[in-house]
């Protein structure tokens, strides 16, 4: 699909829309521009945030967000608790964060306005449904007056419109539904009048309504016609004369749409299993912020993805073991709770040597936590996190696209090296979006690796490969290569129980020989950023974005500082230790206590200083910018 | 997958190189050798047996057949040959477990393993006890039994695997005994052939920490007595001299003389019979006076197998949708061009 | 513990400050409801309640009720209460789990509290769904259901929680209905009063991602022709007007018109009754034509009590061998001196 | 009971024993002697040296011990799998390891001869049952011929003695036992033999068979008479005339016992419940080797210990958790892969913050691993082997005896600072065994912590203690203190769920500051060796008898080396950091792949040495002082 006009309505044959718009003033330029659309679980939010999304990314702008919902499915309507938020930051240059602080609010009750009114720069733009702010809603947020009248919001330029009350006679004609379903509309009322205000055009959506719910359904209607209606309520409404428009991005050539972490993430694994030549075998059990890639592998059903909902984690991981075992890509995933009750599993995975992934998407810990939060404090236990001597390949992808490409790492890795892998995402990953160049698949590599074949000798499960030290694959069902497995510790070579101390010794050495050798296999740690700089800023997964945007403002502002990010975690790039050891000072931004820090101090006996953070929440870019600020005058 | 028959296996040819390790007397050989002889009668090529078993001194097993082998780790045999038929739905699986593996740290996965009737014979070899770990009692050891964990007596009523497998709702049920080499070799015949979970219980005699657990049921003297073999249609009779009979009373089946009933008040096993006849069946061993234990298949239905209609739903997307256009698949629906 | 009368106490007391957060329309809050009124009305002091869940929108419990209240990990909280009756004998404790945290991780543990008898009320808000992670099939959920992780429907049968029950040798099974706030208060009453495991399966509404569940026993044209309300000792009768009835045949049980059959053909309800009379009645449900759910009390019989074994052992130890003497215990036999 | 006269048959009443001894040679004094018992499995040789341990012990003895079987039940009788050792060292001075290698074995057939052989010194004695010497059971043990009389066994002094042979004979007259069952008296014949020879009193071990099988049964006194047997063939026979005595150590003043490390954590655990003044609830599920902790605590139940054999570790951890919850000491205990399933817990019990035990004996991993070997691998994964930012204290006993210390030290810290402890045992603490002087119970210390009582304020479950910054322990069934914890995101004070990202970063950071305060609250590193000394050799856990023993070796051929020795390892004691840096050179011996150097590396940025063995069993003193002499040259 070619990118529509900016701002105008496409009218292809099925074009139900009808177009009455005058033409408008044009619209003030802005370089980039932050919304962030706010109301109850149940109001739509999310969704409202998607749409919007997508279009801006249709639209050719660069675009990253950032969704930020409640555990509770919804929370009492009307409270803070209940709040569901969507942030979304469009550029008309290359982005890498959702951005800090929005630059608009859309708040459907009071209690969303309460809840990110302490996020809003001063001068913030403000678009309430003012319908909503009755005494009952205003005491259930937590006002003690009505802001829109008490002067509370002074600072901030305030739009009033009262959304459901429109939205509601926008619809009036469609008598199949209630009153209540018809205000229910509202979310798409707003999102008309939004793209007007920031010249969007609504087709997209109105496609993408007429694809979801049927042109024909009363819903599908009310959708359509809310949309229409908000978007013409812009249109003839003085008050939205100013319109903002934020100009395409030079994004580089190619074919792009936009994509979440958790389905890049199921993408890449099934893209990956298909350049093996393998059926996908994926064990996992609900949980957030992981569930997503469960349901969408879920649906590849004719990319030979075999789903198995499993009783529990265990269940789940053990089931993905018994399919490596027998040939196929077998994956399970999870997040912080279900990934602690796998640790004894993957010890047997390593014993046996088989290709297992795991998947974590990472959320706020320890025990429950914050289920729907974003964190990274899982590193150390991907790492060490299993009893006696137990190394695997740890690998984390950088963002939501990243996540794509980086699954076909894994699978990579674990089918060359016949390892487990561990694949490091997190909640923020998992749900934020950004534009993705759709990777022509002709030109991604083949993973196939051969299965061992009836050979002449006895088969020796526990032969090496002299360069990766992987063990043939040999999968049940093929004649000739009986042979067991098990978690005790095995002779090398026969693959037999062995007791014997020396053997042990070996195997415990080679287990880490292995994983070490990956190093070589892997691409080197590079550093972004003045070559003259004296200090290096180094990260992992999924704060790329956010480092990246704090280096470039520093650097801006004439500090020598460079930027390295790591998504290999074990083992780490060869030239780890080398380029760390070239900078005066080592700063190490992660969302946890300074994991990553330990291991880089460990490891290469430098000074790496921890910026850390435990908050539930992506670094932002100015706080992150002024942290490391800091950190170099303090050094 | 070779489409020729395959030649005709020998016990030979499932026997490995491996010192089998259990204690001199032990109940797991005679089950070993049993199945040891089936296998070769089964018509399968060895490559597509797969044995998979727990940790236990039963979990052992699969080191002692050459076939291939999973020795995976405590009470996890269930999914791990679970997502071996999702990989490969043609082999052959064997699961073998003990009383701890599968009814104590594995039995929420032999619950689930049974409820969605993922095609596996499963062999749980009871014994009462934990073996490997040299003698604590098991969910099968009998209330107030003293063992090393339990020295003033066990305070858990046990679990009844059977009890257990018909609340999860197995649609193959059956048991036997490690000193019944035919029976056992039977048994392993009709498991072999179900479709679908095959749950067999085996009295295990271990010899070292529980010896003579299932003494009524293997002693000369007194098996006859407690001993009901099962044959579908056939009448439950029991004894030397075929002198004992089951009759059905109320919810009930209760024990009598054969001389004292006709023959049209005998019960005839009914293999596709109602969950509540079956547990009667059950009930029976829990006569103080005179215990007895059915043994056979106590339950065969047919029923929708989980691996098939796993395979079913990817084969019936394939024919639907075709195989997956992986650069369609990527592309999805809303994208722009720079 | 405060061996005065308590003062009596109302519902007020066991309300907590927390706002309750399940979605408007859940079937949640009727079960938070009864539990609220049943309380007060159990003549217990309010620092003896103690309110144990897993995870789940259920599990949500613990908050919105002011007693002792611990929100565990999912499937854990029947050890966890376990623990804390080994602590503490005469605590009042009750567990709130749901279909996915007692049937799917926790199954295990259920199946293990069951059987021990463990002191402890269950209440499993079962929804036939995973309604916290937002609605994907449970254990409990029908063979074909499409969820968010099953498009093309689920392929694993359902486990049913009182046939499993039943497998695990339960003393006291119930079940009520979101819906029937007096019928609720009932049971609660019932379960509050048994020694040992009181299991109490509630059919709940989850409204947003499996809205009418239970739609055929809850709604006011069908209810009366689907739900056989149970009474021990009272024939097994209902329909509006009584015009069905429950009789007896071979192993299995069968609805008729009441006017078709004499009184003494109808069968009565027996809480004490053989298992397999239990399994009967449950198998009413799976007539296609007619489905049949019965509800009250199904099972509630006397047995030894864990945590009381437990306890005992440990006073008769203390009484036999006197309180434990640690300096005796570590001088042991075999000491010398320097 | 007092010292019994050396080599002498004390007669007391009940002396069922004639004495028909003459006056033998003097015995050729020898400062220490080391002796492994070696058999089929079946052969009781773990019993044979835990009698003549206990013995020498009452003699006054130093003495240590390491049993080492195998994984079987009963392997194959007659195989090397089967072989069972148990290595007794004894010594006229204090002593801290089994010993390297052994003066003497005794060979109970050909496999346990064919296994041991390679560790025996030349010029070590062996005794052999010879009658085992059959065709068959050379060929099961894999000697090519006969090594009695091929040639073989040249170095060494052979002694054979038909020990079936004898031990039948001298139980002829009972006629109650076959002939098989009489032979297999013949651990005792071989007893009482060595007992002649190294001049101890068969008489604890008569008394110990009359209290163990009664004095009328037919084995009791079948055991008796071979024991008696064994005994005068040593004092008949010629070949037995040269005899060792070691003298007794200068053990401290005070009264003694021999006990094994399972014995003392069990009795330690014990002991603190009661010191606690609440009852033990301890919920464990059976692993090698672990599980005889929860043997011993199942016949403590006077003492008002509950025990638990849960259905699994997930469990038995969870039962530990809720009993803690209701005021009671809540112990769990397991090893690798049991610890690995529990993981999910202990970060339930950090975030209720309840004072938890988690007793790990670890063994050989990865996975199943060496399940009767021993480990300290499992050090990373017990402080960092959760998911989320979850801090806990670790605890690690440094031999048998420390066990019974380091438990009371356990449970006064989680009940001091309200927070799980994870104890790190080992296989080898945990079955071998050393002389322990027995505490005077009057001088322990009190470890009652008050339980929450109501108050005038509202009840905050999580209100702070100011300086350990422990919450209240309040006690469902306490009246007023009713509260709900769960494993959500707290809000300080109060205890209320909280997603505010505020409160989520204080806990994290409260949680760790938490343990970072018991660093106060612990003994400070100790220093053994010259104060001039440029090398640290600093260890933890079951490894410091041999780290000392090398290190005096190592001064005594005039190193200047110093040795310290962990037993808090989170946190580690306040003067860690200044101990290390006063050093030129840290080397860290462990039996691991440089778990414990890696956190010293990352903590205080040392370049500390790791010195691995990872073969499932201790350091031999000899070698380990050859590896660390081997590194001061390296460095
Ligand atoms: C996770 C885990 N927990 C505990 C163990 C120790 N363990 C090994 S086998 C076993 C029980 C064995 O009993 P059973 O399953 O009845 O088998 P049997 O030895 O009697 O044949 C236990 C507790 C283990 N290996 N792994
Ligand atoms: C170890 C673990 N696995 C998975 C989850 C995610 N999870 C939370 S609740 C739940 C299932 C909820 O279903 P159910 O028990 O039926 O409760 P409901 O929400 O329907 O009341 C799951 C899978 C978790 N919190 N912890
Ligand atoms: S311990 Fe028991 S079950 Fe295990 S091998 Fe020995 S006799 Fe068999
Ligand atoms: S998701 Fe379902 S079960 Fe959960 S609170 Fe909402 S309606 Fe209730
Ligand atoms: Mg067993
Ligand atoms: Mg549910």
């Amino acid at each position: 699909m070619d990118l529509p006009k900016r701002g105008a309505l496409p009218s292809p044959e099925s074009q139900t829309m009808h177009d009455i718009r005058r033409e408008p003033a044009p619209p003030e330029i802005r370089d980039s521009l932050i919304i962030r659309f706010a109301g109850d679980s149940g109001d739509g939010m999310q969704l409202t945030g998607s749409r919007f999304t997508e279009t801006a990314a249709l639209a050719g702008n660069d675009v990253a967000t950032f969704p930020d919902f409640p555990a509770e499915i919804r929370a009492p309507a009307g409270t803070i608790a209940g709040v569901s938020g969507f942030q979304l930051h469009f550029a008309g240059r290359d982005i890498t964060t959702p951005g800090d602080r929005p630059d608009v609010l859309v708040a459907m009750n009071p209690a969303a306005l309460r809840k990110n009114l302490a996020d809003l720069p001063a001068g913030a733009t403000i678009m309430v449904d003012d319908g909503q702010f009755t005494a009952r809603n205003l005491q259930r947020a937590g006002f003690p007056g009505n802001p829109l009248e008490d002067g509370t919001l002074d600072q901030w330029k305030v739009i009033p419109v009262p959304l459901a009350k429109l939205a509601s006679d926008a619809t009036e004609e469609i008598a199949e539904l209630t009153p209540r379903e018809r205000e229910r509309t509202r979310n798409f009322f707003a999102l008309g009048l939004t793209f007007w205000m920031y010249t969007h055009s609504p087709e997209p959506t109105a496609a993408w309504i007429r694809r979801k719910f049927g042109e024909d359904s009363a819903l599908g209607r009310a959708n359509l016609q809310a949309l229409q209606k908000g978007y013409d309520y812009g249109v003839t409404t003085e008050v939205f004369a100013h319109r903002v428009e934020v100009p395409r991005a030079e994004l580089p050539q190619g074919t792009w749409r936009n994509i979440t972490g958790n389905l890049a993430t199921a993408y890449g694994f099934a893209a990956a299993a298909q350049l093996a030549e393998r059926p996908l075998v994926f064990g996992s059990y609900p949980i957030t912020p992981a569930s997503d890639i469960l349901h969408t592998l879920s649906r590849l059903k004719n990319f030979n993805v075999r789903t198995i909902q499993a009783e529990d984690e265990i269940a789940a991981i053990c089931a993905a073991i018994g399919a490596a075992w027998g040939g196929a890509i077998g994956i399970t995933s999870s997040s912080g709770p279900g990934i602690a009750l796998k640790g004894e599993a993957m010890g047997l995975a390593l014993m046996v040597e088989l290709p297992l992934i795991v998947i974590n998407v990472q959320r706020g810990g320890p025990s429950t936590g914050l289920p729907t939060k974003t964190e990274q404090s899982d590193l150390l236990q991907a790492i060490h996190g299993r009893h006696g001597e137990s190394p695997m390949a740890v690998l984390a992808p950088s963002g939501p696209g990243d996540a794509f490409e980086m699954a076909i790492e894994a699978v990579r890795i674990a089918t060359k090296y016949m390892t487990p892998v561990l694949f490091l995402s997190d909640g923020y990953i998992a749900n934020s979006s950004e534009p993705w160049q759709i990777p022509d698949v002709s030109t991604l590599p083949s993973l196939a690796v051969p299965t061992a074949a009836e050979g002449e000798e006895p088969f020796l499960p526990y032969a090496r490969d002299p360069d990766t030290l992987a063990r043939p694959w040999a999968t049940p069902g093929t004649p000739g290569l009986e042979h067991r497995v098990g978690g005790l510790e095995k002779a090398d070579g026969t693959g037999h129980i062995s007791y014997d101390p020396a053997n042990h010794e070996h195997m415990v050495a080679l287990r880490e020989d292995k994983i070490r050798r990956i190093a070589q296999d892997i691409p080197p740690l590079e550093v972004h950023g003045e070559t003259d700089a004296d200090t290096l800023v180094i990260g992992w997964g999924s704060t790329r974005g956010a480092i990246h945007g704090a280096c470039e403002r520093l650097r801006r502002s004439g500090h020598r500082i460079a930027h390295a990010h790591l998504r290999h975690l074990n083992p780490l790039p060869a030239n780890t230790g080398e380029t760390l050891a070239r900078y005066r000072r080592v700063l190490v931004p992660e969302l946890n206590r300074g994991q990553l820090s330990r291991i880089l101090r460990s490891e290469f006996l430098v000074p790496a200083v921890s910026l850390s953070q435990v908050r539930g929440l992506p670094f932002r870019v100015t706080e992150l910018a002024e942290r490391i600020a800091h950190a170099l005058e303090d050094a | 997958m070779s489409a020729a028959t395959p030649p005709a296996l020998t016990r030979k040819d499932f026997q490995t190189d491996q010192d089998v390790r259990w204690c001199p007397g032990c109940g797991d050989y005679s089950i070993l050798a049993a199945i040891q002889k089936t296998f070769p009668e089964l018509g399968i090529p060895r490559e597509k047996f797969a044995i998979v078993s727990g940790i236990g001194c039963s979990s052992r097993f699969p080191y002692y057949m050459n076939t291939y082998g999973f020795h995976t780790i405590h009470g996890r045999p269930f999914p791990v040959a679970t997502g071996l038929k999702a990989a490969q739905p043609d082999l052959h699986v064997w699961v073998v477990t003990g009383d701890g593996d599968a009814l104590s740290i594995g039995g929420n996965h032999l619950m689930h393993t049974l409820r969605r009737n993922v095609d596996l014979r499963i062999l749980l070899f009871n014994n009462r006890i934990y073996g490997l770990t040299k003698g604590q009692y098991s969910p099968t050891s009998e209330l107030g039994k003293k063992t090393r964990s339990t020295p003033s007596g066990s305070i858990d009523p046990p679990v009844h695997p059977i009890r257990f497998a018909l609340g999860c709702g197995a649609t193959f049920i059956a048991r036997s005994i490690d000193r019944e080499p035919k029976h056992m070799v039977e048994v392993f015949h009709r498991a072999a052939k179900h479709r679908g979970s095959a749950f067999v219980e085996l009295y295990q005699n271990c010899n070292i920490f529980n010896d003579g657990a299932f003494q009524l049921f293997t002693e000369k003297d007194t098996k006859a007595h407690h001993v009901l073999p099962l044959a579908h249609g056939e009448p439950l009779v029991f004894g030397r001299e075929h002198e004992y009979a089951v009759v059905h009373e109320g919810f009930q089946l209760r024990v009598v003389k054969s001389a004292d009933v006709g023959d049209d008040r005998i019960v005839r096993h009914d293999e596709h019979g109602p969950l509540a006849y079956l547990h009667a069946l059950t009930e029976l061993e829990d006569d103080p006076d005179h215990p007895v234990s059915a043994i056979g298949v106590l339950r065969a239905v047919d029923a929708p197998v989980w691996d098939e209609l796993l395979h079913a739903q990817v084969e019936s997307a394939i024919e639907r949708q075709g195989p997956g256009d992986l650069q369609a698949l990527l592309t999805g629906t809303d994208t722009w061009t720079v």
